[in-house]
């Protein structure tokens, strides 16, 4: 069970290999990339910044909790912090159990989790050179745009 | 005592700042730094009951904060 | 959107990239691989048997389906069929959407209804020198074990 | 008619043979050619009502068959 904040581009083939096991007969990847368009505006790419410390710790909280929730998994999750273009994956989430499905179910339950509780923020760069940072339900002007 | 604030993404941009350091009185709660921190220039940008986590753990406005604590004031998150 | 069985071993990233696209941002997998162990038996591999031209057209079928329900999947899945040793990957489905939620139901649906309706069949190899056909609620003997 | 009924599996296994070439009145249906591979030997391994596949397509046993069909008598699967 790992997860990790990283810079490098991520690789869901090693994560895979990583919670591979002889007991273990299927496996669930979730992957997220950057998208050419949100919102209906153009994106270039997408800067993420993260609070490091608080981000890794609750990252390996939502993974202890679903470990005791779906008994047997193993999870691998790195999720990629910088600047993205669009295509780029900024997460990978793999888990492994016998059977399928607590699998897909931990899965789902784990990407949920880290979409509301991670501290991890979109700052999405758009086409036309103006920025936003992305929320759930909202999205801010960064100052720098605010004051142009 | 001494606490510092951390604050991030919109919250940083309109603060034009990433870390605030409080002097609060013994007993002061997260809300009382959550207040402290609304009141700088930019601060208005914080919601009354903004997210906050202290040292690196989400926490109640109630929460009693102690010497050294690092407080965090967080936006809605986007990760993923 | 493309479904083969083939007797190549089976590569996640190559069918990730696969369905990738600018427009999709998130990305689903499945991944089945052999166990060492089924219903407590120690499994030394598994002989995949197909009825390959019906397999191939029910595994198309379904993804038919599962793009008509969930608008905008894009998916690919190959299924080994052959000799396997445990470990070995005998499946993979990758679904590609926009968003996460459609990418994981049409996963999830898309795996059960392989499972369900594809023309492919286990028999598997046990420690002991027997083997069995595997079936989801019965198991059979083969013939050469019932005479021996 | 001249109709193929292929077996698979555990079927083929019991009747020790992959493919059975089936010579049916004209009408004929499914649930006749799955009669027919049922008295050979080994035949009583397949039950009253197989899943069938008539040209790479489940099927019903009211299904009426046409001259070089391929019937498919088809065991539990277990892929994936």
């Amino acid at each position: 069970m790992r997860a990790a904040l990283v810079t490098d581009p991520l690789d869901v083939s090693r994560l895979v290999r990583e919670v591979a096991s002889p007991e273990r007969g299927a496996t669930a990847c979730f992957i997220g990339t950057v998208r050419e368009t949100n919102d209906g505006r153009a994106v270039t790419g997408i800067d993420y910044r993260a609070y490091q410390e608080m981000a890794e710790a609750e990252l390996n909280r939502i993974l202890v909790e679903a470990v005791n929730q779906y008994d047997g998994i193993d999870v691998a999750l790195e999720h990629r912090t910088g600047q993205l273009a669009v295509g780029d994956a900024s997460i990978v989430v793999v888990v492994a159990h016998a059977h399928r499905a607590p699998a897909l179910d931990a899965l789902r339950s784990i990407v949920e989790q880290i979409k509301s509780r991670a501290t991890i923020w979109k700052l999405e760069l758009y086409e036309d050179g103006t920025r936003e940072w992305v929320s759930a339900g909202a999205q801010h002007l960064v100052s720098s745009d605010r004051d142009a | 005592m001494d606490i510092t604030v951390r604050v991030f993404a919109a919250y940083a941009d309109a603060l034009g700042r990433a870390e605030v350091p409080l002097v609060l009185p013994d007993g002061a709660t997260v809300d009382d730094a959550v207040r402290s921190v609304s009141t700088l220039p930019g601060g208005q940008v914080i919601p009354r009951s903004p997210l906050v986590a202290v040292n690196h753990t989400y926490a109640s406005a109630a929460v009693r904060l102690n010497e050294g604590d690092e407080v965090a004031l967080i936006p809605p998150v986007s990760g993923g």
